[in-house]
């Protein structure tokens, strides 16, 4: 149970790593320092100002939660289910689930159409019975964000599951805890860093969604236009604007996941 | 984006049209054979107007030229056989930006002036771009018209589904020019990215009438209808082409160029529902 | 009748189980046996938390598992308690939380769940480290909390693997009687697995022994501490033993050599006596002993206040004699020293094998 | 150390969650199935035998392979780094890690033309020296596809290398195993699972690349058409090709994923 | 000269250690001491698995960590072996390649370090489950690889957290011999962590007894049995110990109460005897026992062949007793029940405090 706490070992990182580390660290950040030099930052402020830009950024930023939050309450279960589950056939289910990560996004809105449209699988029901047409609404900016970042979180959350000592859940039984209870105050808290690991994929998967979003959302400003539509609609005529709104983008997300991360990590960390 | 529109045609497109049409001329009538003798004005090497230009020619183009650049494409190394044409389809948008950044491109044919504009602002275009295509605009509708759309009015019916492209994209440009003609305020549900997912909307029947390009109604097939408005005439969008002044293989580039613009390529052109200049 | 009645049949590989266990209300048995014996695995079994191959347990008048009838209650509706041999405590929460945990799955508010935690704590004399987390426990500690968590909450079968095992010995001591007296006030039944002779004496009223997955000896302390019935139970309770045949009051010694005891019988026999009883001597010794022989000291080890010597009998049975430091001393003891031993008959105790 | 192996507890899966799992894996399935639905499948034989399909498949495969070996050779080390370093501002560097996960991907194909481009940071001095041209070649590909995917691989297998019990490092230590060969063999055995999920995601993004590759890469047949960039120009001329060449595409990942999931589960699962 | 010498000072959170410690090369010292006295800590320390808050730590004639110096040698370069309280084994190696671990490390071929691992595995028993992983393992078998594992380096610095502790008793016996054979051939320092007396009597030349993170004792296993310095220590080798004041023959005890003892002696002193000398009766004995007082039983507990009492003085030091079950039956012996107890001075062992 002691584990030593003022580590003599330092991290135990091999020096040899150093090396790699670093250059995957270049390779992931000097695209973007590439960006920062050709931004035109005296134009930041101006943008930042612009109403469209404020919705579009609002928007985003709420769709990504949504969906962040929809993702977690079916993914999480999915990923449980398939951690454990031990039916044959479970290891197709589960790359099927990889799916959506391959289909080309615009293909994937394609598909959200076939399904949800108005003349969709289930979307004509959902028309002929209700009068509800989810495509150019913002639901549909939170379906297809959620259905292109869930995978994401199922993947990360099950590997985390598959790691985690099940016998934590045999003691957990032994207290009298059921199922579900077992779930929520031993299981959950033990994958929390995995859970916090794919949140944060799927928030920013979902945040830079561009593809499914514009095929099956549509883009109205201010019910479906987030802001990577309006960065790549800016790309077609002002590449410079589009880069500033990149960077709004960023450093938005970057403010999110630090104060996020930050506050998932801190009390679940071992 | 109008004064590129402009600016782009006018005067160049015309006498570049002559240029082709000389070309076009023999090239249909002779083969390969004499298919060079134009260009042997631009290139000092006589000895190579035997067998027709050679070597490989990228040419940037249009998503929406896919089809007719393939074929085109196809005809031109069936005259030339020692030249391979190769082609990075893609956004205008993205290709002006691949040009900027150094793309090893010959020739380079967009589908608005505006992005061409963005190459030529660089100096990387060789002479004048051509306008060697115009497309212009055509009310979509899925097949059967289920919502009876008779004319641009409709678009401004708010009961209705409607699909617009973005005013950043050269057909949404043209779309603003001309609801403006006709006095009309739309009241679209989405502003779609391109044409082609504009396309889509219709297709699957999401939405109930868009405005795309014509050629995109006839490569849309019998799933949707299109209908001609008196007001298109106002908004006819131009696609320029144009040498690329880096261009590893110069002399091939204008050849096809050339051939574009001759009678041969603008015939298959036309029949994918172009306007040719 | 309530308490706990079964009959467990478990392959795990190549490893099989077989034990017929019954364990009364209030009762509390000791299961002990060496290394790999199944011990854990029969335990979990009890728990839910391994099935039957085939057999049957009850627990309290309700068939729990049953694989014949198709009757399997899951662990959490089996009202057992267990207190995991690696203690198995939830790394995320307090020593405290880790304690209320069984109380909230009864549906307790938060605070008299806490306020019962805090009082096992105590008993078990770690409420210094409430609101420690498990890896800021020593060992020791850490075995304590995992004791209150398991009894905090009255199960009906309690399963204890290894409990005191990492408790240091004043603890352990204290611990223990604690635990008598918690367990002679609770109504439900108690399974031990230790391999502490000292715990399942004090703490039990009868010992299960297993070996290889069956069992081969059961009965009283008491009982299991004057007459064990294997190599293993002798050495748990410190005893010689030998397995042979008598004719009156002689026992051929199956591994070679002869014994005399004092109560005459006949045919297959466990013979027994204790090492204190057997003395050490540098020349054939003269007097009333009648199991006498020389042989040459295998090894030596010191204990608390004796030394113990094994004697391999070249042709006599080898036996344990327990000497003190002064004796070693004088007598020059040594690994590979010639020696006589002696002991009389009367020391040996002699049951039917 | 005992763990019942036939468990007597089943799955441990609450029916509770069983609700959710089974939406989630509906609607990551549903779109999927209203796409087989639409599908010519008369065509699908077709288009398979064509060589421009096979060629882009080819290429799809040997550069989503490549990338995801960058990934894992420089993403892991970066995972370790920022999973055990303790210095200030690794949250930072965290986040930033994120980013290219919220950039739009086009947004990210132009980063990297402005760092790798002819004219770019990097790749001009790359061209006056070496003559060197990455844009618009295959490794050009592997590279956008590296620059989008890494980031999943990072994350998750920082997810993993956090839940990962420290101690089992220290008892590699005391056996003399420097920090390099404990690294090696006993710290990537045991977050096995959280690597091979992140890697899966690697995959299966850099598989379904398409903004970034299109931009940075081009789009050349055989030297830098993807699948992904066949499917777009399909589309623009062909939608139910562009369908059939989507799900040609899905296919070949599921057949990958399973088999290789299979294996890397194999021996790793505890 | 080599060995290891070490003045460890480690802070964690409200637990402060402070301990000098000299282990000779070819010596085995026990560490012992109550839960929490921070055995595991100083081990750690040792191990280069936690720095140094002050002080040094040199082995064999290398600092190896010296905070003040700025010298800190990491653990993989210390060349110590390490058993650790729960094992460790690597959940993804078998048995086999767990033990072959360390010589792999060594840059030793595969097949080399198998041979030697299987070697090791057969010594300490579990040979035949070399190929299980350690979750296929039980607690004992676990440990036994754990042993084995640590050992088949020979560590310059052997560090042993338990090794014994979840051994049964028969081989544990075994085990304990076999290390202790092992050691003696074995030139490196040797540090084992046990709450087991007879582990540490058995296996240590030296015992340090820790408590509340400082030396209480040290010395060889034999002085320690006799003299305990602390109640832990008396309660470890079970020995009934009172610390009081001398005049002459007679202790005042600190508690209360006087006893008598054979050896003259003044001032602060300690009083031990074992619970075997002491006697119990239902009436006041008659005889030459000087130290005779009524009391009331506390609690009783069965051992493997005696029962302990512990009677409380009322005004007299409190005692611990070791009758039979046959007096307890005779005598009517149960908690609450007045008694006599008697021994004699000339059991008595006395020395300064
Ligand atoms: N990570 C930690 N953070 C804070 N305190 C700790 C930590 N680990 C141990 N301690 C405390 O340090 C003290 C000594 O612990 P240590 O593990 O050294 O005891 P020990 O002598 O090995 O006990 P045991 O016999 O029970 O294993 C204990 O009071 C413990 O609570
Ligand atoms: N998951 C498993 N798979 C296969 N065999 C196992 C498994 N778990 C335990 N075993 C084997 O079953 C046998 C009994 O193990 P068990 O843990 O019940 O022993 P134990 O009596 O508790 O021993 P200990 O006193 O050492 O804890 C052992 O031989 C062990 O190797
Ligand atoms: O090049 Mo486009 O696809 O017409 O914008
Ligand atoms: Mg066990
Ligand atoms: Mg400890």
């Amino acid at each position: 149970m002691t584990s030593p706490e003022p580590r003599g070992r330092g991290t135990g990182i091999p020096p040899v790593l150093l090396v790699p580390a670093a250059l995957g660290l270049l390779f992931l950040i000097l695209p973007l320092v590439g960006l920062l030099l050709r931004t035109p930052w005296a134009d930041l402020g101006e943008h930042l100002g612009r109403p469209a830009v404020l919705e579009a950024l609002r928007l985003s930023l709420v769709s990504a939660v949504l969906a962040t939050g929809i993702c977690l309450v079916l993914g999480v279960p999915l990923a449980w289910v398939l951690a454990r589950a031990t039916i044959p056939g479970i290891r197709l289910v589960r790359a099927l689930l990889t799916l959506p990560l391959v289909l080309p996004p615009v293909v994937g809105g394609v598909a959200l159409l076939l399904l949800l449209g108005r003349r969709g699988l289930i979307g004509q029901h959902l028309y002929e019975w209700f009068g509800l047409s989810l495509p150019f609404t913002t639901p549909a900016v939170v379906i297809a964000e959620a259905f292109v970042a869930m995978p994401f979180l199922v993947i990360a959350v099950e590997g985390a599951l598959r790691g985690a000592d099940r016998r934590y859940e045999d003691a957990a039984a032994t207290l009298g805890a059921g199922r579900w209870l077992t779930f929520r105050r031993v299981t959950l808290p033990l994958v929390a860093p995995g859970i916090s690991a794919g949140a944060v994929l799927c928030f920013a998967r979902a945040l830079g969604e561009f593809g499914a979003t514009i095929t099956f959302a549509g883009n109205f400003p201010g019910v479906t236009r987030t802001m990577p539509l309006a960065v790549y609609l800016a790309l077609e005529t002002d590449p410079e604007a589009a880069i500033v709104l990149a960077l709004v983008l960023l450093l938005v997300s970057v403010a999110v996941l630090v104060s996020l991360r930050g506050r998932w990590i801190t009390g679940t960390s071992s | 984006g109008d004064d590129g529109d402009d600016a782009g045609s006018g005067d160049d497109s015309s006498e570049n049209a002559e240029d082709a049409d000389a070309g076009a001329d023999s090239d249909a009538d002779d083969g390969a054979d004499t298919d060079t003798d134009d260009e042997a004005e631009s290139s000092e090497d006589a000895d190579e107007a035997a067998g027709g230009v050679s070597g490989d020619i990228v040419v940037f183009g249009a998503a929406s030229l896919t089809d007719t650049f393939t074929e085109l494409g196809e005809q031109f190394e069936a005259e030339n056989p020692d030249a391979t044409v190769t082609f990075n389809f893609g956004a205008s948008s993205a290709l002006a930006q691949q040009i900027i950044s150094g793309a090893p491109a010959d020739v380079f044919a967009s589908a608005s002036p505006a992005t061409m504009q963005q190459v030529t602002d660089e100096d990387l275009a060789a002479g004048e771009p051509v306008v060697f295509v115009s497309n212009r605009l055509e009310i979509v509708v899925p097949a059967g018209n289920p919502a009876g759309i008779t004319g641009l009015e409709d678009f401004t019916n708010e009961d209705l589904t409607i699909a617009l492209c973005a005013e950043e994209v050269p057909c949404g440009a043209a779309s603003v020019k001309v609801f403006e003609a006709a006095g009309l305020t739309p009241a679209p549900d989405t502003y779609e990215e391109d044409v082609r997912a504009t396309l889509t909307k219709v297709e699957l029947d999401e939405v109930d009438a868009a405005l795309v390009y014509r050629t995109d109604v006839i490569v849309a097939g019998d799933s949707v209808e299109g209908i001609d408005f008196p007001e298109s005439g106002e908004a006819v969008n131009d696609y320029p082409i144009a040498l690329l002044s880096e261009a590893p293989n110069s002399e091939a580039g204008q050849a096809f160029i050339d051939f574009v613009l001759s009678e041969a390529g603008q015939t298959v052109l036309g029949d994918a529902g172009f306007d040719l200049p | 009748m309530s308490g706990v009645q079964a009959a467990l049949t478990i392959r795990r590989g190549s490893f099989d189980l077989a034990l017929d266990l019954t364990v009364a209300p209030g009762e509390i048995v000791a299961l002990i046996g060496p290394n790999g014996a199944g011990k854990t695995t029969a335990l979990h079994a009890l728990a839910g938390l391994l099935r039957l191959s085939t057999g049957w347990i009850r627990i309290g008048d309700r068939a729990v598992d049953d694989p014949g009838a198709g009757i399997f209650v899951p662990t959490e509706r089996r009202r057992v308690g267990v207190v995991f041999q690696d203690y198995l405590l939830f790394p995320h929460l307090t020593a405290l939380d880790n304690v209320a945990f069984g109380l909230r799955t009864q549906g307790r508010s938060r605070a008299e769940s806490r306020e019962a935690a805090r009082t096992w704590l105590e008993r078990v004399g770690v409420a210094r480290h409430a609101h420690s987390r498990p890896a800021e426990l020593s060992g020791g500690q850490a075995q304590r909390v995992a004791l209150a968590r398991a009894l905090v909450t009255h199960p009906r079968l309690l399963l204890l693997d290894e409990p005191l095992a990492a408790l240091d010995a004043g603890t352990r001591m204290e611990v223990r009687s604690e635990l008598t007296r918690h367990l002679r006030d609770y109504d439900g039944a108690t399974l031990l697995v230790t391999h502490d002779p000292l715990d399942a004496m004090a703490m039990a009223s009868r010992i299960v022994v297993l070996e290889g997955g069956r069992v081969v000896q059961d009965g009283p302390p008491v009982e299991v501490a004057r007459a064990p019935r294997t190599e293993y139970v002798a050495t748990l309770v410190g005893l010689n033993l030998h397995r042979g045949r008598a004719t009156d009051t002689v026992v051929q010694v199956d591994g070679g050599g002869e014994l005399h005891v004092a109560e005459p019988t006949t045919g297959p026999v466990l013979v027994s006596f204790p090492p204190s009883a057997v003395t050490l001597h540098v020349h054939r010794p003269e007097g009333s002993a009648r199991n006498v022989w020389p042989g040459r000291i295998v090894s030596l080890e010191q204990q608390a206040h004796t030394v113990r010597v094994q004697v391999d009998g070249e042709g006599h049975p080898t036996v344990l004699s327990d000497v003190t430091a002064l004796a070693v001393a004088e007598l020059d003891l040594a690994v590979g020293a010639p020696v006589w031993v002696s002991f009389k008959a009367a020391e040996t105790h002699v049951y039917p094998a």
